[in-house]
């Protein structure tokens, strides 16, 4: 299908064809921008010249309040950068804080930890599927992937009250201890949930147009992703097999049998759009694979909040953490200056990583494949300007 | 009807212009419940329930919607070409209206019984490519102009296969007119023209007898793909999804009524549901019968009163053109949209050479058999 | 903007049905800008979601600022937003609302104090109707700042006040 | 997994004997003088024993004694290894040169760091800020960061 693109491409390249550019303003108000992102596109009728990506729109200052706030009270902050897995963010920011002052957490709250995280991912990634379909023009999956997720939102409400932000994952132990019959909710999601992927599957994944629309579309090659910085499904849909959880691994997912999922290029190139949906969607049942495992061997019983310190003032030094968020490479880059303040918390956002690439893999392609591009890359604005 | 009208009010305007308006009057109910049904069914689909608090059921929410939509502000934006932004809807909804004057709504009712029925259809029915043009230039809005393009690449496109389409029907039966397409499907469902058309011979309106037989059922193949293919055909020409490039939301905002509010963006918005409703008759006059009884006979004959006839008549095209409706919907909701590319290649690289092969093949068959 | 914008001084049986009839009507379609800024838009598009289903109540959202009838400015305004969000307030038809959905765009939220680059409450661009608190707010609180908004349009009335 | 911080320093230093490089214990990581921060990067980019092919991380500090950081986080995914490379430069020419040609990524991190630290990058090709509107004033990590009392006509402070 794209040989009628390379005939346009040819004429105009050749000449023959007379055309003008034009620069269009995508955001920071626009159906398909996932929040506010700016995008001002370079056009050639429909193709994409040049993409210039400004954003700022939702820059809320995180690293100042962090520097503002004691250790504790970073953490709702670390909620509200990506207000999709914010579990995640509590996790790498509980982590950094407790290398640095070098205390040992309990295992019932590791196992807790990394059930909740998980269990994120899938809200997370459910997200990311929905909205990745609304931006190919399919609106009903992304019902189907929201009412699944409210089963997740529902067992984190029992647990600690709050639907999307939690404030949960706290530095040495966890808010609250989950709730009765946690480990049996959480069973039963999964069982629930795994006749979902089918349905999505058949709905969207291999939908002919859904895989006309996506495969060969925004193809990223190894190398560049590298260079770019890309982690989370955007380095794996491009074939680079790695996953922080296994290559550096932390709190407790070395316990753990479940795979890295790749991208291969089934339905068009390696790493097109196709090939990174697909990822979150293998993702999707690894976690599952992960809970099952932990829910087997869970510590029924335990104090949770048995290693929070009273005071929390890390000696001076500083860190640099990262974990795997359902987008990628989270980084909390943590310097103390022995007070109770941090003296500077630098966020590594994949997000803002991630969508650095956007002018590089959009060129070439018509708006239409942009839209499908961007979906794909899976942004938050929250974390991108934090 | 015309007769019935002229009993009442006399041989005079008043006559005609009621004569006319009764499409209209069609037109907004339809349009009404059609909007309702794209609410209501894609929350079925979706797991949801859609409208619930107005009025039992939500049923009366496209009302609220119209008298809202009358109570907005008309925007017409500085920079837009006023002219020609404020003619666009009323264009665009009259070539919908325009197009209902030859569609038979039964044997005793049609607007204007056209020889040339089927051509006019066509004519008329493109207009609304430049009520889309103007609106989409004058609204002096990117998105809308990449709207309006897109949309005008499509249907002018798209009335290709569609005319090619209408080209093998035409040839098997021998007339332009509507009313004698559709009276050369009478009797039972298996002489609708997608089951390889009449089975006996048939005397037109016009006249003519077409010669019919049982060995029209090689046929059967043949019409099935011609239907298929003028339905997507005519699901690009009102862009509906797989084919609403020309609005895509994620991509275009609304397209070329992104700039449009109050009754403007109204009147497009029941033009496109107008159009899906002439496209869903056309289709069902073409090979679903139009208005005949799939069953071959009407309840008014056995009553003996004509005027039931005339009524299940206007009743059976009705429900067929509705369950067309209902099908658009119903793949809107379920299918991801093409892109720009893809979309011309489904055009002049599968349908046109389709329907060119198989006119040919039916224009052969009509010859020898 | 014709009868709406006109004030009368005795309110007859006529007109107040009629407007009654006016104001049913705008309280019953009331479309929804879809446009979200932060983490309430996640809540935002929750509501629409099959759980809780906003469009029950005749919401519609629309892409284009002119078909609207509500903004819900879900989530944190920056300074560098605001001059955006007036403007989409500007582009939308009269008879317009805002809802303003949680903390953040209420007053600031969690960045009252050291957000430098945080709009400290979206009424100090655009004019609001609803504020509905939380952080976000849940889904039901916001089908509740609905129903609040409904009454609202449902009391407004053309008839001078004695 | 593969070398520490203090092998990498070691190594390093033999290749570039004159450039004064400094192994950090506390940290750990390798103090690097901002004029060399280019070279040295290239090397363990493409130096096969270090292959550092990401950059993780690029951060801009402001250490409050009248100095700033630019803190390179590097890693290997070939060979499993991090390397911590820091520069510090005056308040006064807060200047470094660019890694944006080295990795991709450093083009939009350095942006972040011009924006909220103010630190220059000599021979970036498009400096300007990323997150902050263009006329903003100041930049809100310093230390000494004072809050501007109006953007755009409207109030910051609350």
């Amino acid at each position: 299908m794209t040989e009628n693109l390379d005939v346009l491409r040819q004429g105009i390249a050749s000449g023959r064809l007379k055309t003008d550019e034009l620069v269009l303003n995508m955001g920071p108000q626009h159906p398909s921008t996932h929040g506010v992102l700016r995008l001002e596109l370079v056009l050639d009728g429909e193709i994409v010249v040049k993409i210039i990506p400004s954003m700022g729109y939702l820059h809320r200052c995180f690293e100042k309040h962090a520097e503002a706030m004691t250790y504790p009270q970073v953490v709702p902050y670390t909620d509200r950068m990506d207000y999709l897995a914010a579990m995640n963010n509590n996790h790498g920011y509980a982590l950094a804080v407790e290398r640095l002052l070098g205390i040992e957490v309990p295992e019932r709250v590791e196992y807790i930890r990394v059930i909740m995280a998980e269990l994120q991912r899938i809200a997370s990634h459910l997200v990311a599927i929905g909205t990745f379909g609304m931006d190919v023009g399919a609106f009903t999956p992304f019902l189907y992937c929201f009412r699944d997720r409210e089963y997740i939102l529902d067992i984190f409400e029992r647990t600690c009250g709050a639907r999307l932000l939690y404030n949960y994952i706290w530095v040495g132990g966890l808010s609250h201890d989950v709730h009765d019959g946690f480990e049996r909710d959480v069973a039963d999601f999964i069982r629930k949930f795994r006749p979902t992927v089918t349905e999505v599957n058949n709905l969207l994944n291999y939908n002919k147009i859904f895989i006309e629309r996506t495969a060969h579309v925004g193809v990223l090659p190894a190398d560049v992703a590298v260079s770019y910085g890309c982690s989370g499904p955007m380095l794996r849909g491009s074939g680079v097999d790695w996953d922080l959880r296994r290559d550096d691994p932390y709190s407790i997912y070395d316990r753990f049998d479940w795979n890295v999922i790749v991208g291969d290029g089934a339905a068009g190139t390696l790493g097109d759009c196709w090939d990174r949906h697909m990822v979150r969607v293998g993702e999707m049942e690894e976690s599952c694979r992960i809970i099952e495992q932990a829910l087997e061997s869970f510590p029924a019983a335990g104090d949770i909040a048995e290693a929070i310190p009273k005071r929390i003032r890390p000696p001076k030094g500083e860190i640099y953490t990262r974990v795997e968020n359902p987008r990628g490479e989270l980084g909390y880059y943590l310097i103390s200056d022995g007070s109770a303040n941090p003296f500077r918390l630098k966020v590594r956002g994949p997000s803002f990583v991630n969508l650095s690439v956007i002018d590089e893999i959009s060129r070439g392609h018509l708006i239409a494949d942009l839209v499908a591009i961007l979906g794909s890359i899976d942004i938050v604005l929250g974390e991108v300007d934090r | 009807m015309e007769s019935l009208l002229q009993s009442f009010f006399g041989d005079n305007i008043l006559t005609l212009l009621l004569y006319c308006s009764l499409p209209l009057v069609f037109l907004l109910l339809y349009a009404l419940l059609a909007i309702l049904g794209e609410v209501k069914v894609s929350a079925w689909m979706q797991d949801r329930l859609g409208p619930m608090r107005t009025g039992p059921y939500g049923i009366i929410q496209p009302i609220a919607d119209v008298l809202k939509l009358l109570q907005k502000e008309d925007i017409t934006p500085a920079n837009a070409d006023k002219f020609l932004f404020n003619l666009a809807p009323y264009l665009s909804f009259m070539s919908a209206y325009a197009a209902l004057a030859v569609i038979p709504f039964s044997s005793q009712y049609v607007g204007a019984d056209l020889n040339l029925g089927l051509f006019y259809l066509l004519a008329i029915s493109s207009l609304n490519v430049a009520a889309i043009m103007m609106a989409g230039w004058a609204s002096n809005n990117k998105y809308s102009l990449y709207g309006s393009m897109r949309a005008v690449a499509q249907i002018v496109s798209y009335e290709v296969p569609a005319a090619m389409v209408l080209v093998i029907v035409v040839m098997f039966i021998g007339s332009l007119n509507l009313q004698d397409i559709i009276i050369a499907q009478s009797g039972p469902f298996w002489n609708w023209i997608v089951f390889g058309g009449p089975k006996q011979d048939v005397m037109l309106a016009s006249g003519h007898t077409l010669d019919a037989s049982w060995t029209n059922l090689i046929f059967f193949p043949l019409f099935l793909g011609t239907f298929v293919m003028y339905y997507i055909s005519g699901l690009a020409e009102t862009n509906r999804t797989p084919f609403d490039i020309p609005e895509a939301e994620s991509e275009l905002v609304s397209g070329y009524h992104t700039e449009y509010s109050g009754m403007k963006f109204a009147m497009f918005f029941m033009s496109e549901y107008a159009n899906m409703f002439i496209v869903s008759a056309v289709t069902a006059i073409l090979f679903f019968g139009g208005w005949n009884s799939p069953f071959g006979v009407y309840l008014g004959d056995a009553f003996d009163a004509p005027w039931l006839v005339a009524v299940e008549q206007f009743g059976w095209l009705v429900l067929k053109g509705l369950f067309f409706v209902f099908m658009m919907i119903w793949i809107r909701w379920t299918l991801p949209r093409l892109r720009v590319d893809q979309l011309m290649y489904m055009c002049w690289k599968v349908l046109i050479p389709f329907s060119f092969g198989v006119a040919l093949l039916v224009g052969f068959l009509v010859v020898i058999l | 903007m014709g009868l709406l914008s006109q004030q009368y001084d005795d309110g007859n049986i006529v007109l107040t049905s009629v407007e009654g009839v006016l104001n049913w009507a705008r309280l019953c379609s009331l479309w929804q800008m879809s446009f979200g800024l932060a983490c309430c838009a996640i809540e935002m598009m929750a509501a629409s979601a099959s759980h809780n289903d906003i469009m029950r109540f005749g919401v519609l959202p629309r892409p284009s600022p002119r078909q609207c009838d509500v903004m819900i400015v879900a989530g944190t305004v920056t300074l560098k937003m605001a001059t955006r969000v007036k403007r989409l307030y500007e582009q939308m038809a009269e008879p317009r609302y805002v809802v303003s959905m949680g903390s953040c765009s209420n007053c600031g939220g969690p960045y009252w104090e050291h957000g430098y680059h945080v709009l400290k409450g979206v009424d100090r661009v655009v004019p609001v109707d609803v504020y509905i608190p939380g952080c976000p707010p849940r889904p039901e609180a916001l089908l509740e700042g609905w129903m609040r908004l409904q009454e609202k349009v449902r009391d407004f009335t053309i008839v001078k006040e004695k | 997994m593969g070398k520490t911080h203090e092998e990498i320093c070691t190594y390093l230093s033999e290749l570039f004997p004159d450039a004064g490089l400094e192994y950090d214990d506390a940290v750990p990581c390798i103090n690097v003088p901002p004029a060399l921060i280019r070279e040295i990067a290239l090397q363990v980019r493409d130096d096969a024993e270090l292959a550092f092919d990401t950059l993780m991380c690029l951060s801009g500090v402001d250490f409050g004694d009248g100095t700033l950081g630019v803190v390179y986080h590097l890693d290997s995914m070939s060979l499993r290894q991090k390397l911590t490379l820091k520069v510090t430069i005056p308040v006064a020419e807060a200047c470094v040169p660019t890694v944006e040609r080295v990795w991709r990524i450093a083009e939009w991190h350095e942006r972040e760091a011009y924006d909220l630290v103010g630190i220059v990058f000599q021979g970036h090709g498009d400096l300007r800020r990323i997150l902050l509107p263009e006329d903003w004033e100041g930049h809100p990590l310093r230390k000494d960061y004072q809050v501007q009392e109006f953007y755009n006509g409207m109030k910051v402070p609350y």
